[in-house]
């Protein structure tokens, strides 16, 4: 299953986000595709990410984050 | 009368060779063996005898003297193109290399130049001795004022050749010794040249940009086809390699994403750090996996007992792919 | 006056082509034992290249260099060292190796593609040297260091006649002569190198001449004939351990002779040289030459020939044997002896490859 | 009696050496110039009138000879110190360099081992004449048997000295010689070892990291002092270049997040790019912002009219640190 | 009987060292105008390397190597050159270069870090070179390419008695002797490489004598004389040009001399020899030799000396007051000569440059 998702990402489009905020994505469970950007070329940062998901009331955040410290 | 013939890599150097001799004078094949024997890879076949031993010589068995009387010939106005035997014998002439040829036309704000072509087989999978396996592009890119060309199919060779041969900078031009003779293209008879600086997409993808050269670039190949239907990946050829062509690397990469590097050099310092070093500084914002490389170990060359363990070939080229798919 | 006086235009002889001795040349002081173990060592040599050659040509062996025709000339010289000294070879050295105690079974794998053939264990003798002339700074400053250690040792270092081209055989031969180190510099001028025949490799009359750019003396010996080079390789170790008044203990040593094959199994000499002069050359052949020696001097009879040739086939076919039947090196080995301690990075290199193999298994990474 | 003096660089290298040549026999120092001159830098001042010229000595001028000599008195057992005047003159010496000292070890399966120390001044700023400031380390980092040591302070140039001609294997020591002479330290008087390997951080900090060595140590810190306040730089010098203290570097980064790397040598291909691959490599999660690279220019080293524009400076890597923490 | 056909263990003289013609030697056939010319230089030469390394205490110049004792050996050597030959320098050959027609400030402008100093524009000269006899095979490249082209240049290729220990000497010198290039290898024999004298350079008792290793003929002459300079250079030179029966073109000179001064600016060469042996060597100069010869013959008197003095004086401030008043080259120079076209990066890189400069201003980043 991830394989396919990565697979997915890889083919939907042009996002630009730094590593650490497509990292921040990935372990809020965010799809960084969905993300509004702030940066740059409206380029998504750690915090566009952050943002993103406290607005978002999707359940698996915080064992997301759990999981990930 | 055809217009192509069908010729494998190392026939594709000779008849660039033979294309430049005969319409540029100025055009002189030396080194090792080069001669009457023709090269130990027959790289030079013939020419002794069609051009005579004024353009075409063996020389003393003297890399640093081979390179050194080069620079002299080039500065004059010559167009020479010497020969190392082995890319692993070209370090006796390294000071030549990077002190002078490198640099006469800084040093000497353009008023000498040194339109060299140093021809050299690089590489290994071959069963060779000790030292015949080199793969040290590296060395020379790390070198401003060298340019560095690697060709991958027989058609390229002869156009490569021939730009370098006519272009006025020394180039270092190393040929993949392990596909001399491993396929063949229709080559043109007459001369032309394909431009240096510029990569070839040889097969479109949109997953991940797979970038290599020289024998590497059949493996990439052959991976890519392997994963075909599962993967979709880009395999760009790089051919030069010093000026490196960024604008199409980078595009690449900004299409896909992910990216693998494959080269047979040492893993540290080869040159797969220089373009995941680029890719990031110039598009870390479309970076989606670490920029993977799939490289020689970080160990001499082995001897051919355990040469296939050394050289990147598809499978690990494959895991490689999948690694920056993955991740 | 030593034979190294010799002005270095000419050639020392001690057996003329048709084995008898040169009118006042005297023969060495050997034994009878030395004298036949000098025969049959050139016998072992020329019967094992020429099994070697075979090897390659079946796929069995990768490359490899024969040396046919310079059987006088390594065991001629190897046989003037002592147990104690050294010898640098290049890649070519295998009977001069086989006399300072490499086994024929060392050579071969090395040849096979087997870096454990260049471990040399217990044996004075440096790693096959395939960068020409490279080998030449090595053998001096082996000779420093023995200076330094104030040892006897002396190092006996093989070249070929194109490696005198090399800025490394000047740079050696200098220091040499500067630090005044007991190394012999033994070209062997096999007339080729490869498809460059000794006239293009230098305007030199000689090689042994370029010795007095060194302040050395510089000798030129018919390097097919066994007696005369053991005669100036002798003097020259000697000179090289002992000192001699108002003379640098190096000295080097031009050997004259011929590659009778190839220059190694991937190259194909018709392209650039005739037949009749290997055919020339072959009239000087060290090995009938000395037989006609022992013989004359009833030290060789048929049936001696006979079971030394049997024995030289015995040894050279258990060798082969042994050799093939090592086991292949490890990927590890790749990996052990690039540091004393392996870094962190070769470390996870060596399990990346553990687990590409067994997630591939060795046939597709090998295919 | 004092258990410290206070000495320059160049000075420590010279205490060094003293050092180990009284702890160990088999330790001599030879080359262009080191004897009775005490060399071009003296850095070997003294040594020859304290030992005499069995133990140091000058050579013939032939850098592969001596190299090639020292692997000899190396794989002999000694613990040779051999000196390059200057790294730009090392490139005669570079196929012993990469195809012996390296090799040795591997190609005997251990049986013979260079444990030479091969000292060359390096670098750029000291309006010396052509050829004379190079800075060239990423040619010995992609050569694996070799290890790379550059200090950047006397006391750690006393300590990586010993560690590097104790050490079993060939190491290539290159001295900044621009801060030769440029500040002094307290450096103990007994020998001791700076364990090679080990990066060293020279200043905390926790918005960016700045990965640097040698000469360039300096102008980074200074650079770190100027954003005081502003950002909060931490400055590692590296030390040892080959093998690299990745887990020092890829810790830093990850605390960071931002990476800035700081060399003289040209940007393409130097050891920045290493650095660069290895981060995305292990740390591509924690990545805010592209490795930045503030380095050389792709040019040969200018005459000292430009030489000030071609080195990084303290504006320039403030510019450098200042773009990965804005990104 | 030419003069190069003189023992190499032998030295070439015309003039003694008290300025009196050798018995037996004839004096070269110059002009009373050519024989003032080439004194004329000698001082000129002197007087420049005493401001020069004046300017280089003072801050106004970089590093600069000294010439002062070398100047018979650069003033009679490149006199015997045409306008169509080529010098091919080391780094010491101003007086040399100056002889074949580049400036004195042209010389001042490299030594003060500029570039253009070594663009050297219509001059058949090459760059200076710094990495010691790695000019010795491009003299040898050059000639080969004067043999393909037909033409009747002849190349003159300066270096020390140092840069005989590099491998690029002896492979220059064999490509000369094995291609029979017209090339005059011309040895400056100071004594001295840096701090290193002669005896510790090689075993050799002389330079010339290394010839033999590369079948040309070697010569041996005095340095300090600047007429047995030019006869030893012109007979090369001719030798060179038009060839002789049974000898190959190529010569290898070896002019003996002594470097009265530093190495470089940055030498102190009171640590390593001493000053007596400076003054031996002074009374051997040739300017007061020459000047003697030419007093002797009176083609010179006190008011033509005088004149000469002066002359010479005011041509050195001029051309160092020419050569600090260049302006300062640009920093995009720094990107424009790397390649005939400027790869992108490399432009990426100048633009880079000129942000730094514009932001910061040049003071900060030159601090
Ligand atoms: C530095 C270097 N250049 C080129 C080669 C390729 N090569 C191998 S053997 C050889 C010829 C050597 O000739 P010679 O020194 O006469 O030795 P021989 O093989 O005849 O014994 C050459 C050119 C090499 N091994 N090393
Ligand atoms: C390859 C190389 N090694 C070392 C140096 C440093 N160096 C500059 S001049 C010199 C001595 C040269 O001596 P010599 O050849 O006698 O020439 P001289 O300076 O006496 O004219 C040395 C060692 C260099 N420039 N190039
Ligand atoms: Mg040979
Ligand atoms: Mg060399
Ligand atoms: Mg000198």
């Amino acid at each position: 299953a991830e394989e396919s998702e990565s697979g997915t990402a890889a083919k939907g489009g042009r996002v630009f986000a730094s590593p650490s905020a497509r990292r921040l994505a990935r372990e809020l469970d965010v799809d960084i595709a969905a993300v509004e950007g702030s940066g740059p070329g409206g380029r998504v940062s750690d915090a566009d990410v952050r943002a993103h998901a406290e607005g978002d009331e999707d359940e698996g955040v915080e064992s997301a984050v759990t999981s990930a410290t | 009368m055809s217009d192509t013939q069908n010729l494998t890599l190392v026939q594709a150097v000779r008849d660039g060779l033979k294309g430049e001799l005969e319409r540029d004078e100025d055009v002189v094949v030396f080194g090792e063996d080069v001669g009457k024997n023709g090269g130990v890879f027959r790289a030079t076949q013939g020419l002794y005898d069609e051009f005579g031993e004024e353009r075409v010589f063996d020389t003393p068995l003297a890399e640093s003297g081979i390179v050194g009387t080069a620079i002299g010939m080039a500065a004059y106005g010559m167009k020479p193109v010497p020969e190392m035997q082995f890319s692993g014998f070209a370090y006796p002439a390294f000071d030549q290399i990077v002190s002078h040829a490198a640099r006469l036309r800084t040093r000497s704000r353009s008023r000498f130049s040194v339109p060299m072509t140093l021809r050299m087989p690089y590489g290994g999978g071959i069963r060779a001795p000790e030292h015949h396996s080199e793969s040290k592009e590296a060395f020379y890119t790390h070198e401003a004022g060298l340019k560095v060309v690697v060709p991958s199919t027989p058609r390229d060779t002869k156009g490569l050749l021939a730009a370098s041969i006519r272009d006025p900078d020394p180039v270092v031009f190393m040929e993949p010794k392990l596909i001399y003779r491993a396929f063949r293209e229709e080559v043109p008879d007459e001369t032309y040249t394909v431009e240096l600086g510029e990569a070839k997409t040889r097969r479109e993808g949109s997953d991940v940009s797979v970038f290599t050269w020289g024998a590497m670039t059949r493996p990439s190949l052959e991976a890519a086809e392997n994963l075909d239907g599962d993967i979709d990946v880009e395999v760009v050829d790089l051919r030069t390699l010093s000026p490196m062509d960024w604008d199409s690397i980078v595009e690449s990469f900004k299409k896909t994403g992910r990216a693998v590097v494959v080269h047979e050099a040492p893993k540290t310092g080869g040159l797969g750090a220089e373009i995941a070093a680029t890719i990031q500084e110039e598009a870390l914002g479309y970076q989606k996996a670490p920029v993977t490389r799939v490289t020689g170990f970080d160990t001499p060359f082995p001897l051919y007992a355990l040469e296939d363990y050394y050289m990147p070939e598809a499978a690990r080229i494959e895991d490689g792919i999948r690694e920056a798919v993955e991740f | 006056m030593s034979v190294l006086d010799t002005d270095p235009r000419e050639q020392v002889q001690v057996l003329a082509e048709d084995g008898s001795v040169v009118e006042g040349a005297t023969v060495p002081d050997l034994s009878e034992e030395e004298f036949v173990e000098m025969y049959r060592t050139m016998k072992l040599a020329r019967h094992f290249d020429q099994r070697a050659v075979s090897l390659q040509r079946q796929g069995r062996m990768g490359t490899y260099p024969p040396l046919s025709g310079q059987e006088a000339a390594q065991v001629g010289s190897a046989m003037a060292l002592d147990d104690q000294d050294w010898l640098v070879p290049s890649y070519r050295e295998h009977a001069a190796s086989y006399v300072h105690g490499l086994t024929l079974e060392g050579t071969l794998r090395y040849w096979m593609g087997d870096e454990r053939g260049n471990k040399l264990d217990d044996l004075n003798i440096f790693p096959v040297a395939v960068p020409i002339a490279s080998q030449v700074p090595h053998a001096a400053g082996l000779g420093m260091a023995a200076n330094y250690n104030d040892t006897d040792e002396v190092f006996m270092c093989y070249f070929g006649d194109g490696a005198t081209s090399e800025g490394d055989f000047h740079e050696g031969l200098n220091f040499g002569g500067v630090f005044d180190t007991p190394t012999v510099f033994f070209c062997n001028n096999n007339q080729w190198a490869i498809s460059v025949p000794r006239e293009k490799q230098t305007a030199s009359e000689t090689i042994a001449q370029k010795a007095i750019a060194y302040g050395m003396d510089g000798v030129q010996v018919d390097g097919m004939d066994p007696l005369a080079v053991y005669k100036v390789a002798s003097a020259a170790v000697e000179r090289a351990r002992n000192g001699e008044e108002d003379k640098l203990r190096p000295t080097l040593i031009e050997a004259v002779q011929y590659r009778y094959g190839a220059h190694t199994t991937a190259d194909d000499p018709s392209v650039y040289r005739q037949d009749d002069e290997v055919e020339e050359w072959k009239a000087k052949d060290p090995i009938p030459r000395m037989e006609t020696f022992l013989r004359d001097r009833g030290i060789l009879d048929d049936e001696r020939v006979a079971d030394i040739t049997e024995s030289v086939e015995d040894e050279v076919a258990a060798a082969i044997e042994t050799a093939e039947g090592f086991t292949r090196p490890t990927t590890d080995s790749m990996f052990e002896h690039v540091y004393a301690d392996m870094p962190e990075r070769l470390r996870e290199q060596k399990a990346y490859l553990d687990r590409l193999r067994s997630d591939h298994g060795d046939e597709e990474l090998l295919e």
